[in-house]
């Protein structure tokens, strides 16, 4: 059990690690869930440690996994949203400057 | 042990070198083709040996009929993956090897 | 497992490890994501050996379904001159500071970890497994010792499907240049198979590893199989108002459960008494079929309209 | 026979990782693609294996899970992703032509 408590840290690290310094969102959104993971993780192990098997950490994490990817879901539809507009603003002279104006 | 178990754990063994030559083409064939080749037949044979060994040592209908569907699903997911990729990558102008 | 165990978890946290990094740190943002669907793959077995076959299990059906799915075409948008920059981190983010940070989190984390009452919930679950209808310890945790946490996940994703929808219209998918025969025949032979192990998830649920969690997340990724296969959505604009309340379906019957037993003169969620088995299994169904749709809803990245998808059917 | 199969999955385990250099380097992404596929199809023989030595025959039902799901990633990554690498596609609004869609 070492190893997964060990992983789990190590994980841990490089989630936060990278949520909090990626330039690109998309990769500070594959670290967010890096980083969740990483909790699971911790979750697991102490349940399993328990004796006997403990059920309610695997029932949070189980809703967890879920909260997760409605998170990545918004997440990511946000960020199609604010690439759509850094296209349009790169790609479309017409628009002229946007946003500075107003 | 039963001869049941002795032919299904050797068809498990034999599985296994499949799956082993299936990486080798991974990582040594030169481009795209070539690989998907390596991949898409010889770890489904794999696979396949692996599903039905285990089927015929558990003694079992209802798991031997569950690791089939496995296997089929398997079967089905690769050869469509295999197709849509190589498609895919002749259309987008990636050239076959040695031509 | 014995010593093979030890040599497998070893080489599992050292994969996991590698390609967590990889997801972060590579160059390339499609490398970032198909690390990121290979390191959710070995989660799921990682979940394995640690004996938790459900995790596992959900682990796999959102992991290879919903997750990879939507990241793959979100790529699509995303793949931007942002994207090859060649400064990926903030300057400054010195490992000297992080690893000192990171530590103390972890530490402090490790510490209120340890001060939890050593032995769990585990015989306190088990003793009460009796009366809670069902014969599976989590599935009792979820759905009733503890169903309070699962209608807020459904209201969780509900709320997420709100939002994404409130951002306006579904983009339409840039359409595949070369449509194969085979992908409308795949979507055609999978989806029967979907249905079934659907159903058949939700219906181990009581009593072994399963249960409307995975159920949903599967037949979610049946629904995007289809969607991708050139199945046409029968969601239309001007018909939004069905589709509405289906997606609320789940959370307004799990609500109506509760209240029931408050209304009875009985605690939040308390059943009553010999109807818990057949409850629990209707409040299954229902949250099955909400978290399915409300996943599909979450993967259209926006309110489905009158003409979207043109091109992508047969 | 049965007392192998802990060794075999450790051997099976070593053969993704030594895979997971076709994903270093490429150099497509259908290459990457590729081997993630590759992954499936040993992630499901390791979990059989496993569930043969553990007794946990649940377990099967990850395996199957796997199997089912083992295609959806790749046929997003054809008909979605792909396209975006090299170009193509106008990336249009569906409600485009209605007022006040897009501010």
């Amino acid at each position: 059990m070492t190893v997964y408590l060990s992983l789990a840290g190590v994980l841990f690290l490089i989630g936060l690690h990278g949520f909090f310094t990626a330039r690109n969102l998309l990769r500070r959104l594959l670290a967010l869930n890096v980083l969740t993971t990483a909790v699971f993780l911790l979750f697991v192990v102490m349940a399993r440690l328990a004796e006997p098997l403990d059920a309610v950490p695997h029932a949070i994490v189980l809703t967890g996994i879920v909260v997760t990817v409605s998170t990545t879901a918004v997440a990511l539809a946000l960020l199609v949203r604010i690439a759509g507009r850094m296209r349009d603003e790169d790609t479309d002279p017409a628009a002229g400057p946007r946003g500075g104006a107003g | 042990m039963s001869t049941a178990q002795w032919i299904g754990g050797l068809m498990v063994l034999a599985g296994i070198p499949f799956f082993l030559l299936g990486t080798l083409g991974l990582l040594r064939f030169p481009d795209v083709y070539t690989r998907l080749h390596a991949l898409a037949k010889a770890d489904n044979v794999g696979l396949g040996l692996v599903c039905i060994g285990l089927g015929i040592q558990s003694a079992s209908v209802t798991l031997l009929l569950k690791l089939v569907l496995i296997w089929v699903l398997m079967l089905i997911a690769s050869a469509t993956a295999a197709g849509l990729i190589a498609r895919t990558a002749l259309a987008r102008g990636l050239r076959p090897w040695g031509t | 497992m014995g010593t093979a165990g030890v040599i497998f978890d070893g080489l599992l946290a050292l994969a996991l490890v590698w390609l967590a990094w990889q997801a972060t740190r590579a160059a390339d943002l499609f490398h970032a994501v198909v690390s990121f669907i290979v390191f959710g793959l070995l989660m799921a077995l990682a979940w394995v050996r640690l004996e938790a076959p459900d995790i596992a299990l959900a682990e796999a059906a959102i992991g290879a379904g919903a997750t990879g799915a939507l990241l793959l075409s979100a790529l699509d948008r995303l793949v931007t001159r942002e994207g090859r920059r060649t400064v990926l981190y903030e300057p400054g983010a010195a490992w000297g500071f992080w690893i000192p940070a990171g530590a103390a989190l972890l530490g402090a984390l490790t510490l209120a970890a340890w001060k939890l009452p050593a032995p769990g919930l585990g015989d306190e679950v088990l003793a009460s497994l009796g009366a809670s209808g069902v014969d599976h310890p989590v599935t009792a945790v979820l759905l009733n010792f503890r169903a309070l946490d699962t209608l807020l996940e459904i209201g969780v994703l509900l709320l997420a499907a709100v939002t994404i929808w409130s951002l306006g219209r579904a983009p339409s998918p840039l359409v595949p240049v070369m449509p194969s025969p085979a992908l409308p025949a795949l979507g055609r032979l999978l989806f029967p198979v979907f249905v079934l192990v659907a159903a058949y998830l939700l219906w181990r649920g009581s009593h072994a590893p399963g249960g409307a969690f995975p159920a949903g997340a599967v037949l979610g990724a049946g629904a995007i199989l289809m969607l991708l296969a050139g199945a046409r959505p029968w969601i239309r604009s001007s018909e939004h108002g069905p589709w509405r309340w289906i997606l609320s379906l789940g959370l307004a019957m799990l609500l109506a459960a509760g209240i029931a037993g408050t209304v009875m003169g009985q605690a939040f969620f308390q059943y009553p008494p010999g109807t818990a088995g057949p409850l629990i299994l209707l409040l299954e169904v229902a949250a099955g079929l909400s978290i399915a749709l409300l996943l599909f809803a979450l993967y259209l990245r926006g309110e489905p309209c009158e003409h979207g998808y043109r091109g992508s059917g047969p | 026979m049965t007392e192998l199969y802990p060794a075999v999955t450790v051997l099976l385990l070593l053969n993704i990782v030594v895979g997971m250099v076709r994903i270093l380097r490429g150099p497509t992404a259908a290459d990457r693609m590729l081997a993630a596929e590759m992954f499936a199809t040993s992630a499901v023989v390791i979990v059989l294996l496993m569930a043969f030595v553990t007794g946990n025959l649940a377990l099967i039902d990850v395996a199957l899970i796997f199997a089912l799901l083992a295609a959806l990633a790749s046929v997003t990554f054809v008909s979605r992703a792909w396209s975006a690498m090299t170009g193509g596609g106008s990336g249009a609004e569906c409600g485009d032509d209605e007022p006040g869609g897009r501010s």
